[in-house]
């Protein structure tokens, strides 16, 4: 069964079609690459299966239910979470909290409960921070678990987005750029880290990435968007030789 | 005594201290003096509550007289008359309760001002609060059984010192205590950053909602402590300017900041009581008042936006002077 | 949580700060007598205020030239209110309490009035109010009068009375409409009295239209009204409305003529463009600036080189008000407080600007009004109704 | 039906100044994106520039005429463009980078600084001044019930010409395009070499000097005027910029006769009490509903 369906996805800005009628399928445990051009459509791909925006056309299921229609906190709920192209941080809030924002959900506690702090209250609290802690452990970065987000270095920040995401609980993990800015050595130490990912934690990884040494690297499918539509698919073997995906990076220079 | 009841302690220790010092300031303060105090304690509890929707959640409202308004018309509406004034412990009681209708009703209200905060961002949303606060004020003037533009008089003075600071204290018990629960991180990813919030499952219309009905239920009681504090409350005392002032204390405090929002509070209230006599080149303050407040606005805006204590933080300072190493502080959970 | 401790060393900080400045009445022998006057010098109704502490300021002046009172001059301590019921609490209370001041003398508003009574109560120290108009002001919601608080002013009935009773008698009109201004409680409260008054001699309210204080347009109630006919309009309110009310309801055809109180007097009501609209219109009053009495003749002229103005009716209520106190203060022969408030209810026949005044035993000025006629811009004396 | 025409001509003529305002607010929204809380302070000002001007030894020596109202029209618009630049270089230029809240906070200052000051009494004085008689004042219609005089026909034909002169100045000149530019994306069009700071001072000035034509026209058919005046046609005007989407010129000039109509109706069918409180309902109404305005463009935020 596969675990997220996207038929016909289109998304229209007047008269802008930033994605053109995408059909996808994603099964569980699968570490897949989204590419193309620029403005080829795919974070727009992303922000409808996050709800960010409502497609123009076309529907998203993820484990059986529909997504279209559905708020985002309500769609990550349902065990998608994601990173953003342009590092999305709580920059007032230190790295322990980042991440604790992502266990909101986890912990079922009221107003009153909140308010009055019983004994259940601080046993949530405790266990919560114990896993985060162990998260943090986990992606090296303990030592800056009480900085402010916003004084981390850029590299920091990445995998601090990352870490809030793995907070939810996901079954698929949405990356959009995870490699933007990192040197060769940081790139090496990312892909590693994103398959240890997705074996450690069983989920289905997506990810928009221009470094194709990353993309080839590391994904065991790739879709490739050209001016909002999908004109390849398949292993990074096949889409490398796919005629069409030359003309799509290299005509852009036409 | 263990981290977990500490908050318990401090506002044990606070009640302790408001009835404390309640006698020598009873005592020492003359009736001036103590209507300072009172206001400096209504204006804390305004500002912070404001702070709550403004400052932590990041949803500028214009309209927090409003709900001051409907507190207060509530708490006092009942006093006069419903149950009419009383002495002892049935007084200290009723008052009790007429203040929490006065809170639930400006809370309900917050819960409809809330919602339109679900589409609107910044100066929108600004300006559709100021609009609720101006269509509550006009509503009020035009209800006849509330004293139209007169108001309500004649209401008997059942706020104290210990009312007001009591409130107060539980205020900070409330603020504090959320703040440090799911709910005080949903508020403070929500003015962070709403889609990032929303990526991770926080459900930022219940953040927003939520403390807009707090903050009102508190402006509510404020305004119940008003009424029962000045014997008469009219609409106009409710308008745009009003709401103006409580959001000049959330600016200069800091937005976000506890400890300075209160002291803004209380300086903007103490200062132009203080000021009246000053004299400056022969030109007396008071004269000038309204214009050296507006000017300090703008002055402040240009020179400090981030407020007295915008980027202050009191724990951080009180560590520091008492020698101690940095410690993680969000272990205390 | 190092807040909360933090915060309540603050406040006592701050008390201690508060205690140590404040110098809390002082009782030592002075050679001056205090009067306090709590006034709306900003904010929406700064008009009046303004011009009641002209009103009063002359009054000191005048007083303190001819020798003061009991051989003392007389300081005058104005506090602003910024036309708020919170400052009006606190400019009260501060005159009381740190400046020990002998009589408080405020406010226009019947509201901020409200507020001060209860306190000048509570300290039993006497308190004048110039012009508020609302009977509660004096006599709280039980029917209880208040000891200490008196006026100069007309009463809310009182002036709703005369003018119903001149409506119905002297102009003989039958089918009268009514236009208030729903924002302010003065003129609600005229207009509730008019109606009954002039219902109960017989007439007829065609109509009780509202519009709120600092509208400018009040056609769509105009036309409302024009479309019944009625024989007059009695419009209670400020001078600042009237003007423009006047002014539309002669563009829209109406030449009934509009009756109204002491809120019309100022000379800005017949500026300009106003004089044409507002001719043939009634107002009661206190007295007539044309009177040619000595007296306010000797006022009027005064204000003017003082100010360069003519007087309106909140700057005569507030020199009266000065007067009355300074007369009473004279009479008990002391500053004790009990002793100027028993002078005070003990006020008879005191020759004022705006008449002579009694107080009652409600604490309310006795006096007859006026009814002023507008001829060519100018208030000519019309009539004098007894109350 | 005789009443409803009337409702309808008293509200275009109160709505044809609104939207005079209503532009102002709206183009400096456009360029810079902030609410500019002090305008309607600024057109309080215009009333007192026409009255000193009027009520002076020349102005009184003039008397009422065309001659007058031209120079009146031109002294106002001059002068509450002179201010709204001034305002803008000392209060909002050091904020320009600031978050739009800052700039609301500091504009918001800028009104009561205008208002309280104008109360002290060396300066404006809180009482209400009474604005003398620019052109003498006829009746054009006077049929059955239905009124229309002078001056509702003088508002209409100035606030079209200026509105019309102001969409040529937009459409046609150069500095013009350059405010377009500017409306659209300012680091843009710094980046393309137009000066900004003038094109925002120009924005200012115009955008000011129209208020100052409004408070004449407002001040000619509602002659009081006082400190705290501009506070209700300001917030009305606002309110007409919202409603036609604020940033779109054409948007406030509509949005500014609904506001007016919208006022008149009430006030004639409803409650006249209610009229403000009714306006605000519909300010609240388009926002929950249609943020943008009836004539606005909806943004997608970019993620």
């Amino acid at each position: 069964m596969s675990l997220l369906n996207l038929k016909n996805l289109t998304m229209r800005f007047g008269g802008l079609t930033a994605v053109d009628a995408v059909t996808e399928t994603i099964e569980p445990l699968l570490l897949m690459g989204l590419i193309g051009p620029n403005g080829a459509g795919k974070t727009t791909v992303f922000n409808m299966i996050t709800g960010v925006y409502l497609p123009t056309e076309g529907q998203i299921s993820f484990d059986g239910q529909n997504l279209v229609g559905q708020k985002p906190h309500e769609i990550a709920g349902t065990g998608i979470a994601r990173t953003f192209q342009n590092i999305r941080l709580f920059p007032s809030l230190s790295v322990f909290d980042n991440v604790r924002v992502g266990f909101n959900n986890a912990l079922s506690i009221g107003i009153l409960g909140s308010i009055l702090q019983p004994r259940s209250f601080w046993r949530g609290e405790k266990e919560i921070a114990e896993k985060i802690d162990h998260l943090l452990e986990m992606f090296g970065l303990l030592d800056q678990r009480n900085e402010l987000a916003k004084n981390l270095s850029y590299g920091d920040q990445r995998r601090v987005e990352i870490v809030r995401a793995m907070a939810t609980d996901p079954k698929l993990l949405l990356l959009d750029e995870p490699a933007a800015g990192m040197n060769p050595t940081e790139k090496q130490k990312l892909m590693s880290l994103i398959r240890y990912l997705r074996d450690e934690f069983q989920i289905a990884i997506l990810l928009i990435e221009h470094d194709m040494h990353v993309v080839m690297g590391i994904c065991e499918r790739i879709t490739v968007l050209d001016h909002g539509a999908k004109i390849a698919s398949g292993t990074p073997e096949e889409v490398k030789n796919n005629p069409e995906v030359v003309k799509a990076y290299l005509g852009h220079s036409e | 005594m263990s981290r977990k009841h500490r908050s318990y302690l401090y506002l044990l220790i606070g009640f302790a201290a408001i009835i404390g010092l309640s006698f020598p300031f009873e005592a020492g303060l003359n009736s001036y003096d103590m209507r300072i105090v009172i206001n400096v304690g209504i204006s804390m509890i305004l500002a912070a509550s404001l702070n709550l929707i403004n400052g932590f959640t990041g949803q500028f409202s214009l309209g927090h007289a409003g709900f001051m308004a409907i507190g207060a018309y509530t708490a006092s509406a009942l006093t006069t008359m419903v149950f009419g004034t009383t002495e002892g412990t049935t007084q200290e009681l009723l008052f009790l309760v007429v203040l929490i209708a006065g809170g639930v009703s400006a809370a309900i209200a917050g819960l409809l001002i809330g919602i339109p905060s679900l589409r609107l961002k910044g100066d929108y949303l600004a300006i559709v609060t100021l609009g609720f606060g101006e269509i509550i004020r006009v509503v009020l003037q035009n209800i006849e059984p509330l004293g139209g533009s007169l108001g309500i008089s004649g209401i008997p003075r059942y706020t104290t010192f210990i009312w007001t600071f009591g409130i107060l204290a539980v205020l900070i018990f409330v603020t504090e205590n959320l703040m440090r629960s799911t709910y005080g991180r949903g508020f403070l990813a929500t003015r962070d950053d709403e889609i990032a919030a929303e990526s991770v499952g926080v459900n930022t219309t219940k953040y927003k909602v939520t403390a807009f009905v707090v903050g009102a239920f508190f402006a509510g009681i404020a305004g119940g402590l008003y009424g029962h504090y000045n014997s008469l409350i009219r609409p106009l005392d409710f308008g745009f300017l009003k709401s103006v002032e409580i959001v000049v204390m959330v600016i200069l405090g800091g937005m976000g900041s506890t400890w300075g929002v209160l002291l803004a509070a209380a300086l903007l209230t103490y200062l132009p009581e203080a000021l009246r006599e000053v004299e400056l080149f022969g030109i007396k303050f008071r004269d000038f008042r309204m214009t050296i407040y507006a000017l300090s606005l703008i002055l402040l805006m240009i020179f400090r936006p981030q407020g007295l204590l915008g980027d202050f933080n009191a724990e951080e300072f009180i560590r520091k002077i008492r020698g101690k190493p940095k410690k993680p502080a969000t272990t205390e959970t | 949580m190092y807040r909360l401790i933090t915060l309540l060393f603050a406040g006592l900080l701050a008390g201690i700060m508060i205690s140590c400045g404040g110098n809390g009445g002082n009782e030592e022998e002075s050679d001056v007598i205090k009067i306090g006057h709590f006034a709306s010098l900003q904010g929406d109704i700064a008009t009046f205020g303004q011009q009641t502490d002209k009103g009063i300021k002359l009054a000191v002046e005048e007083i303190n030239a001819n020798g003061g009172v009991l051989g003392k001059q007389i300081q005058l301590i104005t506090e602003d209110t910024r036309s708020t019921t919170q400052d009006a609490g606190l400019a009260a209370e501060k005159l009381i309490s740190n400046d020990g001041v002998t009589v408080l003398l405020g406010e226009v508003a019947s509201s901020l009035s409200l507020v001060a009574a209860p306190i000048a109560e509570r300290e039993q120290v006497p308190m004048l109010t110039p012009s508020s108009t609302n009977p509660e002001v004096t006599v709280d919601k039980n029917g209880n009068v208040r000891k200490y608080v008196f006026r100069v002013c007309f009463i809310d009935p009182f002036q709703g009375k005369v003018m119903a009773k001149f409506a119905k008698e002297n102009l003989s009109t039958q089918r009268i409409a009514i236009l208030k201004d729903n924002a302010n409680d003065y003129s609600v409260g005229l207009a509730k009295n008019f109606r009954e008054t002039f219902e109960a001699m017989g007439g007829e309210i065609l109509a009780e239209q509202a519009f709120e204080a600092k509208q400018v347009d009040f056609k769509s109630q105009l036309t409302d009204i024009r479309d019944m006919n009625p024989d007059a309009i009695y419009v209670p309110g400020y001078y600042t409305e009237v003007s423009l009310i006047a002014e539309q309801a002669r563009d829209l055809g109406i030449t009934v003529p509009l009756l109204g109180g002491d809120g019309w007097d100022s000379p800005e009501l017949t500026k300009g463009k106003f004089k044409e609209a507002l001719e043939g219109c009634y107002f009661s009053n206190h007295y007539s600036v044309e009177d040619t009495t000595a007296k306010v003749k000797a006022f009027t002229e005064k204000y003017d080189q003082s100010y360069g103005e003519l007087p309106g009716a909140m700057s005569a209520l507030g020199y009266d008000a000065m007067y009355i106190v300074a007369d009473a203060i004279t009479r008990a022969g002391s500053t004790d407080s009990e002793a100027v408030t028993k002078a005070l209810s003990e006020t008879k026949d005191f020759p004022g600007i705006t008449g002579n005044i009694t107080i009652d035993e409600q604490h309310n000025a006795e006096k007859s009004a006026v009814v002023l006629m507008i001829k060519e811009g100018k208030f000519t004396y019309f009539a004098t109704m007894e109350p | 039906m005789e009443e409803f025409l009337q409702q309808l001509i008293n509200g275009l003529s109160l709505g044809a100044i609104y939207a005079l305002i209503a532009l102002g607010y709206t183009m400096i929204y456009g360029v810079l994106r902030f609410i500019n809380f002090a305008h309607g302070d600024v057109f309080m000002i215009g009333t007192y520039i026409g009255f000193f001007i009027l009520t002076s030894s020349f102005g009184q020596a003039l008397g009422p005429g065309f001659g007058t109202a031209v120079i009146v029209f031109l002294a106002a618009m001059l002068g509450c463009g002179l201010l709204g630049v001034t305002i803008e270089f000392l209060a909002y230029r050091p904020l320009r980078t600031r978050p739009k809240l800052t700039v609301l906070i500091t504009a918001i200052g800028v009104s009561f600084f205008l208002e309280y000051t104008g109360q002290l009494s060396f300066v404006f004085g809180a009482d209400p001044r009474t604005f003398p008689t620019v052109v003498e004042k006829t009746m054009v219609v006077q049929s059955g019930s239905l009124v229309i005089d002078s001056y509702q026909i003088i508002i209409f034909v100035v606030a079209i010409v200026l509105m019309l002169g102001l969409r040529m100045l937009i459409m046609k000149t150069r500095i013009g395009t350059a405010l377009r530019a500017s409306s659209m994306n300012l680091n843009a069009a710094s980046l393309m070499g137009i000066n900004t700071n003038a094109v925002i001072s120009f924005t200012f000035f115009v955008g000011s000097a129209l208020a100052g034509a409004g408070a004449i026209l407002y001040a000619m058919s509602y002659p009081k005027i006082n400190p705290l005046m501009g506070i209700l046609p300001g917030l009305k005007a606002f309110i007409a910029a919202v409603l036609g989407g604020i940033g779109n010129i054409s948007g406030a000039a509509v949005g500014g006769f609904i506001i007016g109509s919208a006022e008149t109706m009430t006030a004639g069918y409803i409650s006249p009490t209610l009229r403000d409180a009714i306006v605000f309902a519909i300010l609240i109404f388009i926002l929950i509903v249609k943020p943008s305005g009836l004539f606005g463009q909806g943004g997608t935020e970019k993620v």
